[in-house]
Formats: structure tokens, C-alpha cells, sequence
């Protein structure tokens, strides 16, 4: 089996799902010569050409609203936004026209549009560079929200990212580019819409996806040698569809849950989970579910982004808060 | 801002044909009989929705009064593979593209649908409301065709408020860096909503595509026989690989901006009546009479027919179901998430009590 | 006393503040000649001129940037988004600077600005003119959100709004703007971020803002009629900040609580307000706290709006299956 | 794209000065000096910059060099009174504007603050990345000034690259259709990152401004003198009252567009070659011998000027404190919400854990 880097296996998706349907093309800015400020586009204009790999000029609506024709024409376009604070400019056309147009169809005009877009924190950067907008996109109806923890994962979504129908705003956890996996590509992992069990446990769940879920399993780790007690760790996966079953079967087995994101705590994912997770398991549930993420402030300088996102201390330290509710 | 210096003119003002070094038109004589009759219709389709909207049959409407030649004369331009990219109020675009279609369009301001129908049946992208966003679709569809080698240009239509959307220059500069076939059509009927001209730009229209880098024209939207050629040309133009044009169609909107809408309160009657004078059908019909083409006949089947199709609109309108409540979540998603699934399932559960107590 | 309809009393809010303080600015489209479409700013331009009043050119992103200019200048703008569906263009300047500019001058340029935004379904519209977008600000720190849903909490919150230096999204239920009520301008209410309990109840907490408010205290009242229990209904009046002490209090009274809200139900208002009365109430709670919400579905057609939006009926069968649990 | 021939040029490649029948440069001999004092000052902040990032100091740079006249220049001919929205590489107009306040930039790209100055104390918006986005500030601000009645101009500061986001070009049309004081200088230094101008645009910058109704200049942004002259005219002509400008200065990038970046993997070392036999600083200095305005002296004070200003700002930055705790929340709002109290009492309860511990 060969080690394997996120940032590999998201190339070698795009590759192999532009040989495999010669419809998908890549556009965005940087995504061609240059193969992307992350190198996740490495390559691929040198072989697959310049309209299948399109530079773009700097404007992130139009970047959306041209995926979008060339959707309607009957490509599968996969745009990318440079940053997660560099998609804002585009929300609109995803609102708008992006999450609807099928619907607005009537079911007709199909959305095969996929979003690449690098997020969250933890690389040292400067502002608008580590944030974590996937609430704004969950909360739009349309939408599928997917977001790999490991180059497996990255692969697999990916390529079923593009397989599908439904348009897809694909989260990629940039702090994990360069971690490595032992995988043999390609790979086929569970389908969208299914969290897994990374580490089963007895005493509490931690839910995590994208960049926590390694924070969530070395806490599950420390939990164990410091006879904290049995976490159970799920990477969600995909956020939309949310797949409500496994965390409600875990939690009612568990009796206490923490979510763990980057994003702010304010209507971030954690308050979907804990409300969902609670109205289903509210007779098995020994403590509530709490929620240990990011400040409700603005991403703050590099220096100070180490406080404000969760690491494995103050995930154990909520963990101990819930087992002693 | 009117820069009649400027404008492509074929038609003056009384309906005399005038010569033009650069456009001509080429439509047959039955070609020219057609084009007043799709005009009439338009203009008695859009008065059919001013009426049922006046008696709840529909929730709103836009009229598109004054603004038929631009619209009629740019859509006779345009090919059946070529696309378009409606804004909301193209509803004589899609008669003479669609036909009877465009009920379509009166079933969206009844408030039963979202547009509904499929953009691929007559190459025409759904109604869209959010200023300038289209554009954008339109030049995309544009490039991927460019891409495929298909003979066809895309015909982007919005208004003069809709060029101060930063979604509307993006698109000009796609188009342009692409070189993509794309007729920008701009409909300059002097307001968006309540707002002027002279607030909303400080340069004519067509001038904005030369800062782009592609050519602009502006032509004299009341006259029909000019749009088409204008258009024709710009078609043919990025049919053949020349890249984008950015027509200005000046004209004036005669009715309110919606039926919700009260324009006395910012323009005067006598810019009205200025523009009324220009209306455009009685142009035209002037031409033909100079032209020999016009009869009593002609006028009696034109009106024959303008008097069924607003039959067949009342009565489609008037007879148009509600939508199941299914229409709620059917078609959002190609496969719906488990969450949306059972919340489905509850809803479901809560109307159940109803059905059970009628 | 006199009847006040809620587009009066924000018309006359803006017009109290205008003359209080000749740096408040109002600017949008068509808010000048016409008074805009709801007629919220009508005869202003007439008698504060039309640089005080300003009709902008049609771009909403340029209507929220040039207000940040225009703060900085020392002005307090007032933009207002014609309808929550064109309010997504401005995302960009909202998020990357609006909600920022405050904290990355290190607290020394204050951001003055009320983005006025009509919001909410339930008058037959076209689409995109009823959406709810509160998630969208409240998930941004750095923002407040207010939203009224009452003639006197119209006038007070907007002038309050005004006085603030940080920048609010005042959010106005448009299907409210006509309704009545008894009220002397000008009136103070409570300030912003206190909720309000509209109406005191033993069995069960409803928890509505803006346009729901109406739908709880009719399912309150209905409640009562027929026996089902004694309803509690708190009125947020802003989301941002969020008073959840009230809420838990509460909350831990009646032990049963049930958000309503026209928007989506995932990651809605509804979720937050679940995680976190959940957690400070967890041992008060005898049922989970239920979501009587839109559907997570596109704004439908104004034919099957009344479906989507949460009614009297749909409240009193979310507050059965909470007193069954 | 380089349209030399459309260029305001000053001094010839060679450092002799030229006669333009628009454009003239009012600078006294101590004058001219200082500007070369300034160009040898920022190019070495620059190298600064580099170097510490290197060495770890820097999270991060994004080099100005090459672009030294075109931002030295531009920032000479504002005054004090007048407002600076600058983009994220403009460490020359913060320097000739504020001097050592350039100290800010440095604390940013250390990752220490987000900018953390007062925009009121220089005239000086924060740094803004967001691509386009600050050019409306530029707009608001000038329109409110000249509500004021105030004497300035406001000069935003941007990229070829900003020219295709749709905020730069609703800034244009805000701009013009207010008539507001607002010089729009754009740095094209022919990349934006690996992006060259073909495909970011079908024509040259400064033309985009006419299609918005107002003039636009192209001049070469590697000539200070040159610079300077249309930048003031731009800005004297906005004070007057008479609208925006949008100034296209020619030059490039000479370094890479930051620090992360490799260059070599779009850009070809003959392109780079023929633009460092361009770069602005040594033309300057030949002019200045050519009109009998250089001396060793001159020299060895301008290069000393620029050890000291370097090694303050080494040890400014190796000496900068990490920003304390609080900085995370003391500074979001005026008036915080009650659930960012509540959770900062409990983030600091978690916090003095390791207080204690240690
Ligand atoms: C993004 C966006 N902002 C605001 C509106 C509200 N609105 C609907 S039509 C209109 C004016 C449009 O004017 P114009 O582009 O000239 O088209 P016209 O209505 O004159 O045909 C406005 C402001 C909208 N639909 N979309
Ligand atoms: C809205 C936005 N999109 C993307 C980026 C990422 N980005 C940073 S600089 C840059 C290129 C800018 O080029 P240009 O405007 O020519 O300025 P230059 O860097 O050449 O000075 C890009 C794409 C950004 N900062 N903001
Ligand atoms: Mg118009
Ligand atoms: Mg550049």
C-alpha cells in the first residue's frame, strides 16, 4: 500500500474523473498553470488542456455563475474557490441559482456542479485564509455540504461528488493537504450521506468531521490513557445529508455527546447535531450535548489561532464537563 | 439619456423605411406581415396579464408594454439551437421563441410555480428575478458551447438598472476574455423601478462593452425592424467565432414596473406622452401601409388571432390547479437527504389529521 | 392613543433619528423619490434632501460597501436591502468587512451601520422576495441582529439600532408592516438583546421573533380555549444577542419548550436555542425542545407557501407532540 | 499587454527627461532627491520582509518589488488631508504616508494583528485582502466627503486582477455616477499570481473607465516622475470637484506574489529579465545624474537612511510581542453580546487550568 497525502488523492480524483467522463472540467483561479495555490489541480491543464482546466480571471460569482451555464449545457463543472473567505463573493449565485435550479425546474435541469473550496484554520495564515463557513451552506436547502478527514475519503467523495447529480459544496480541510494515508487508489469508501465510527467507545461521543477529526481521535486517544474513559469518535463525513441514524444510535448508547467544529459555536453545526441528537435520544441522554469549537469571533491573527480553535486539551476538558453533568 | 445621434435606426418616427450603410433588413414580405402580427399578440398577451392580475387570477405581473419591438425584433433574430436568458420580463421573447409556452410564464406570477419548465425544450434559461445574475449563466452555456463547436449564440436580456450589477460586468468580462458568442441584450427602458437613468449610470450603455474590450451598439428599441437587424448581426457575428456584442435597446416601459407599482410617483405624465407618441406598433403598421404590405385582412386576422390566444390565456390561467402540495419537496434534490426525508414524513403526519377530519 | 401601523412607526423612527443626528444617512434602491417599495422611507427625501435620502445605482454589494465608506467618513448609514432574497449580493462586504472592520482596527474604528432588510414569506409573493436569512448574520460574529414584531419594538429597536456603534441587520417581518397597533411615538422600548415574555404560561414555552410572534400568541390563545395548557410566548426581539437567560428561566419553569420560525429548520434559530437551553436547562426539560419551522426546502411557490409556513395548526401539533413526550 | 505607445512616460528607459504636453513635474531639487530617498527606503523595507519572513519572523510576505516608483510616486502626489485605501502589497504608500507606522504591516504578516490601526490617525484604510472589496470604501468615503463640503480626494489602491471582481466595477459606476473624489490607481504589474493579463482581460485597464463616464490614464508605472504628475493631476481634478479617474500604471512584479509563491512555474526568465532592465529605481537615479541632482553624498545618506530604517524594523519585529489573550475578544464589538461574555468566562476557566498547572 503506498502513503498517500489528502492533497494527492484529491488530484488523482480529479484526474481520474476527467478520464472517466471528458464532460467534468476544472475552473477557478491559479487551478491551471500553476495547479493551484494547493497544487490540487497539479498537472491536470498540462494533460487534460485549457478548457478543461480553465483559469479564470479573479471574480468568484462569476466563477459560479459560468459553472452553472456550462451545467446547463451539460458539462460537470467542478469551480474552485481559492480560500474559504474568497467564496463569499460567490454566495449569491449559490443561494440564488446554484441550490435552486432544479428545483425551479421542476426537476428537470439538473445542478452537477461541484465547489471546491479549501477551509478552516491551523496553517498560520493571514486573514480571510481559515475560516469555516459550512453553516452558511448546510443552511441553504439544495445543497449536498461533503467534507473528507483523510485522503481515502478525500478520493472517494470526491469522485462521488462529481458522479452526482445534486450540486455539492466539497469542504476541504486544508490543514490535512499534507497528511499522509496508507491507501491504494482508487479507493471506494461509504457512500455520501453516511458518518462512520472511527473508534468505537462506551462513555461518550465525539462528533467531529473535516480538520477535528483527528483532533477528536487523539483526544479519544489521551481520554483512554488518562483513564478519562471509552470515547466513541464519528466523522460525519457529510453535513448534507446529515446522517441523523448512526449519531442518535450512538448517543442513545453513549448517553453523552460533544460536537467539535472550527467554526463559531453560534448556529454552527454543533447546534443541528445537539438538537437533533436530543429530540431522538432525549430518554438516553445522561448529560447534554455539548459543544466545543470555535469562539464567536472573528478568525484572529495566526498568533492567537491556536487558542481559538479546539485542540485535544479543551475537547477533554468538555468532555469532562459532560461526564460530570 | 436618449442619444438618438447615436442609435441604428431602419424605421422613422412616421414608419418611413430609412437607409442605413451597415443594416438591412432581410425578412420576406410574409416575414414582415408575421412580425406585426407577433407584435400584436404580445401586446394583447401582456394585457391579459394586467387584467387577471386586476382579478386575483394572477399574484402579479410585469408588463412589457412598449418594450415589443425590442423584444419581438431581437427574438425573430435568433435561431431555434440559439439560447436566451430571460429576466422576468420577456414574456414577448418567449411568445415568438415558445408560442403558447408562455403560459408557462403567467403560471409563475399566478404563483404556482418557479418557472417550471425544462430550459433545454426551447433552449431558454428559467425567468430570473435576481438582477444580473443571468448573464453569468449565459455566457457560461456560451463557452461550454464555444468548447463543443456548436454553431449557436446565447442572447443574455436585462435591463439598464441590471448594468450596475457587479454579476453583469463579471459576465462582460468573461464573455469577453473567452471571446464567447454571446448578444448582450440590454433593454434601456430609461427606469428601474423609480430610479432614473442619470442615478443609475453616467454613460450610455453600449459604450460599457469598448471598457471590456468588445463592441457595443445602440439602437432605437421602438423600432422593429432595426432591433432585428442589430441583432441578426450580432448574432451571425458570434455564431462565426467573433466573440460577444452588447446591444442597447432604447426604449420605455409604459406600464407601471409591476402591478404592485405606482410610477406617478416618479415620472411625469408628459415624459409618458412623449414616449407614447413612439410607441412602437403604430410605427410599424405605418411602414407596412407605406409599404403596400398592410390590409384590412391582414388587421382582421392579426386581431382574430390576438382575440384567441388571450382567450386561450384567460382560460388556462382561470383553470390552472393549484400544485400538489408535493411540488414542496419533489424536486429539490435528485436524491433528497434522510433529514429532509422525515421531515417530510412528519409533515405529512400533521396534514394526515386534516384529510382525516374532512 | 393612536393605531400605528409597523411601516409607520419605522418611517418615523427613521425620520426621529434623521433629525436627532444629521449623520444619519439612509441610501438604497428607489428609497428616495418612491419612499421605497414598502414605503418605509416615504416623504424623507422630500424634506431631508437627496443626499441624506439616496437613490444608488442597482447593486447591492455597492450599496453595503459605499455605507462602511460612508462610515468611516463619520456618517451613520441606514442602506436598506430591498428584499432578504437581494440581500445575498452584499454577503461578501457584510461578512469580510462589515462584521470585521471593528475588530481588525483593534476596537478604534467603530462600523455605525443598520442594514435594514423586509424579510419573511406569507404575502403571495414571487420568489426570492420571502426568505429568511437570519442564519446567514446571526452565525457571523460581529454582527447583531435585531428584528421586530410590534409597532412600538419597530420604532424603539430601529433607534436604538441607529445609536449603536456596532453594525446591526435589522430585520423587518414585511408581512407585518401593516398590521396595527395602539402605540404614542416616540416610545422606548426595552433595549436591545432583552427578550420579551409577551405572555405567561405554566405548561409550555413558545419562543417565536418578527413574523412568528403573531402565529404563537394566536396558538397561545388557542391553547387556553381548548384546553390544551397554559402556553408561555417570548418574543426574542433579537437574535443577536441572544437572551438566553430568559429562555432558560423560562425553559426550567415549564420544562417544555418549542421555537417557531418561518426559516429552514436546519441550523435555523431554532437549533441554537435548543443546544443551548438544553444545556443550561437540561435537568428542567421533561420533553426535548421541539422545531415548528419552515421546511428545509427553497422558498416555494406563493400558492404553497401557507403549506411551508409554520400556522396556528402546525404550532399547537409541535406543542402536542411535546407535552405527549 | 504593455500598449507602451498609449503610455504618459516622463523619463525615457535611460533617465532622460521628456517633454509631454499634458504633464509636468512641480517637485523642487529637494524634492526630487527626497523621492529617490524614499524609493531606496521602501525597496529595502521590502528585502526586509523578505529576509524575515525567511528567517520565521514573517508568517508571511507579499513583496513590492519593481513597484516601488508606481507606489512612491502615486503616495507623494496625495496630501495629508487626503484618504489611502490601500490593497495588501502598497508597503510603499504606507511608508511615504505614515513612515515607520509600515511597522503595522509588518505585525500583520508576523500574525500578530489584522491590520490593528486607526484609519483615522493617517487617512488610512486597513490593509484589505478581499479582492476588489475596498474599493467601494474608497467610494463611501469620497461621497461623504463631498457631502462635506471637504477638500480631498480619496486614492484606492488595486490590481489588475481586482479589475474582474464585480465590487471594483460597482465602484466605477458608484463613483461616477456621484462624481466623487476618487482616484482609482491600478498597479498592473501584468500577474495576478500565475494569472496574466490575456486572460484576465480583452483590453487595457484604463479604458474600463470610459464606459463609466469617466477619464482614464495609462502611464508607466516604472517612470516616479511620470507617476507622480498624472497621479496629482487625477487627484487636483478630484478635489476640484470634478469626478474619478481611474490610472493604469504600468509595471511588474518583479518578485514573487508572495512569499508561498514559485514564479518559475508561470513566468519565464526572459519576461523577467526584460522587466528587470525596466525596474524603476536605477532609471530614477540616472535621471537624477543626467539633470545633475546625484552625488556620492546623496548616496551614501540615502543608504544609510535605509540601514537605519532596516534595522528598525528588524528589531521592531524580532522584539514584537504575541498578542495577549484578550485581543481575541476585546475588540468584536463595542458592546458585547451576553452569550460572547458567557462563553469567554468559561473559555478562561478552561484557560486557567494551565495557570495553575504551571
Ligand atoms: C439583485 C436584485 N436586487 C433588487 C431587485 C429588485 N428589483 C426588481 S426589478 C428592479 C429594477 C430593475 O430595473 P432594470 O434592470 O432596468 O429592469 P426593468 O425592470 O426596467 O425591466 C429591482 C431593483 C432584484 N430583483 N434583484
Ligand atoms: C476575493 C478574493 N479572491 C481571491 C483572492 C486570492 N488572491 C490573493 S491576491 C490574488 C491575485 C491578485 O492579483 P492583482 O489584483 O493583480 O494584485 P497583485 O497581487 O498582482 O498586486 C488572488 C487571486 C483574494 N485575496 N480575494
Ligand atoms: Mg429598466
Ligand atoms: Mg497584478
Amino acid at each position: 500500500m503506498a502513503q498517500i497525502t489528502m492533497a494527492k488523492a484529491l488530484n488523482t480524483a480529479l484526474r481520474d474523473a476527467m478520464e472517466a467522463d471528458d464532460r467534468v472540467v476544472l475552473l477557478g483561479e491559479d487551478v491551471g498553470t500553476l495547479g493551484g495555490v494547493f497544487r490540487i489541480t497539479d498537472g491536470l491543464q498540462k494533460d487534460f488542456g485549457e478548457h478543461r482546466v480553465m483559469d479564470t480571471p479573479l471574480a468568484e460569482s462569476g466563477i459560479m455563475g459560468v459553472s452553472i451555464g456550462l451545467a446547463l449545457r451539460g458539462y460537470r463543472p467542478v469551480p474552485e474557490m481559492q480560500f474559504d473567505g474568497f467564496s463569499y463573493p460567490a454566495l449569491d449565485q449559490v443561494i440564488s441559482h446554484l441550490a435552486k435550479y432544479r428545483n425551479r425546474s421542476k426537476g428537470a435541469q439538473a445542478m452537477p456542479v461541484v465547489c471546491r473550496i479549501p477551509y478552516g484554520g491551523g496553517i498560520g495564515a493571514v486573514e480571510h485564509h481559515s475560516e469555516s463557513p459550512e453553516t452558511l451552506y448546510c443552511h441553504t436547502a439544495g445543497l449536498k455540504v461533503v467534507t473528507p478527514s483523510s485522503a481515502a475519503d478525500a478520493y472517494s467523495l470526491l469522485r462521488q461528488s462529481i458522479q452526482d447529480d445534486d450540486p455539492v459544496i466539497f469542504l476541504e480541510p486544508k490543514r490535512r493537504y499534507w497528511a499522509k494515508q496508507e491507501v491504494d487508489l482508487p479507493v471506494a469508501t461509504e457512500p455520501i450521506g453516511t458518518a462512520k465510527v472511527l473508534r468505537p467507545g462506551d462513555d461518550l461521543t465525539l462528533v467531529a468531521y473535516g480538520p477535528m477529526v483527528k483532533v477528536a481521535l487523539d483526544a479519544a486517544d489521551a481520554a483512554q490513557e488518562e483513564g478519562v474513559g471509552s470515547l466513541e469518535v464519528i466523522d460525519l463525513r457529510s453535513l448534507v445529508p446529515l446522517d441523523e441514524e448512526t449519531l442518535v444510535a450512538s448517543a442513545s448508547r453513549t448517553g453523552r455527546m460533544v460536537v467539535v467544529h472550527e467554526a463559531p459555536e453560534f448556529l454552527g453545526m454543533g447546534a443541528e447535531v445537539a438538537a437533533r441528537v436530543t429530540e431522538a435520544a432525549f430518554f438516553h441522554l445522561e448529560a447534554p450535548v455539548l459543544r466545543c469549537t470555535g469562539l464567536d469571533i472573528p478568525y484572529p491573527p495566526a498568533r492567537l489561532e491556536e487558542a481559538h480553535l479546539p485542540g485535544v486539551d479543551r475537547v477533554l476538558w468538555t468532555v469532562q464537563r459532560t461526564l460530570d453533568f | 439619456m436618449d442619444h438618438s445621434d447615436e442609435q441604428v435606426r431602419l424605421l422613422a418616427e412616421d414608419g418611413a423605411l430609412l437607409e442605413h450603410d451597415t443594416y438591412e433588413v432581410d425578412l420576406s414580405e410574409d416575414g414582415l406581415r408575421d412580425l406585426y402580427r407577433q407584435l400584436v399578440v404580445v401586446r394583447r398577451i401582456d394585457v391579459e396579464g394586467n387584467n387577471l392580475q386586476r382579478q386575483g387570477q394572477l399574484g402579479i405581473w410585469a408588463p412589457c408594454l412598449g418594450q415589443e419591438a425590442a423584444q419581438v425584433g431581437s427574438a425573430r433574430a435568433l435561431g431555434p439551437e440559439d439560447w436566451v436568458f430571460p429576466s422576468y420580463r420577456e414574456h414577448g421573447v418567449i411568445y415568438v421563441r415558445a408560442g403558447m409556452e408562455v403560459l408557462r410564464v403567467l403560471a409563475l406570477f399566478r404563483g404556482a410555480s418557479l418557472s417550471g419548465w425544462d430550459p433545454q425544450e426551447h433552449h431558454l434559461g428559467l425567468y430570473s428575478i435576481p438582477i444580473g445574475t443571468h448573464a453569468l449563466h449565459a455566457v457560461g452555456y456560451a463557452i461550454g458551447a464555444k468548447w463543443d463547436g456548436a454553431e449557436l449564440c446565447v442572447a443574455a436580456y436585462f435591463g439598464d438598472g441590471a448594468t450596475s450589477e457587479g454579476d453583469t460586468n463579471e459576465a462582460f468580462n468573461f464573455a469577453a476574455v473567452n471571446a464567447a458568442p454571446v448578444v448582450f441584450f440590454c433593454q434601456n427602458n430609461q427606469w428601474a423601478i423609480s430610479v432614473p437613468l442619470s442615478k443609475q449610470m453616467a454613460a450610455p450603455v453600449y459604450k460599457r462593452a469598448f471598457g471590456f474590450g468588445f463592441p457595443g451598439v445602440q439602437v432605437d428599441g421602438n423600432d422593429v425592424l432595426a432591433v432585428y437587424a442589430v441583432t441578426k448581426a450580432a448574432a451571425d457575428r458570434a455564431r462565426d467565432g467573433g466573440g460577444p456584442t452588447l446591444i442597447e435597446a432604447i426604449t420605455y416601459r409604459l406600464g407601471a414596473h409591476t402591478t404592485t407599482d405606482d410610477p406617478t410617483r416618479y415620472r411625469t405624465v408628459d415624459e409618458l406622452d412623449t414616449w407614447k407618441a413612439r410607441e412602437p406598433i403604430g410605427r410599424y403598421r405605418a411602414f407596412l401601409e407605406k409599404a403596400g404590405l398592410f390590409s384590412e385582412e391582414l388587421e382582421r386576422d392579426v386581431q382574430a388571432e390576438a382575440d384567441r390566444v388571450a382567450a386561450e390565456v384567460r382560460a388556462a390561467v382561470e383553470h390552472l390547479p393549484d400544485p400538489p402540495l408535493s411540488d414542496l419537496v419533489d424536486h429539490v434534490y435528485a436524491d433528497p437527504p434522510a433529514t429532509l426525508r422525515s421531515q417530510w414524513r412528519r409533515f405529512e403526519e400533521f396534514e394526515a389529521q386534516f384529510a382525516s377530519e374532512a
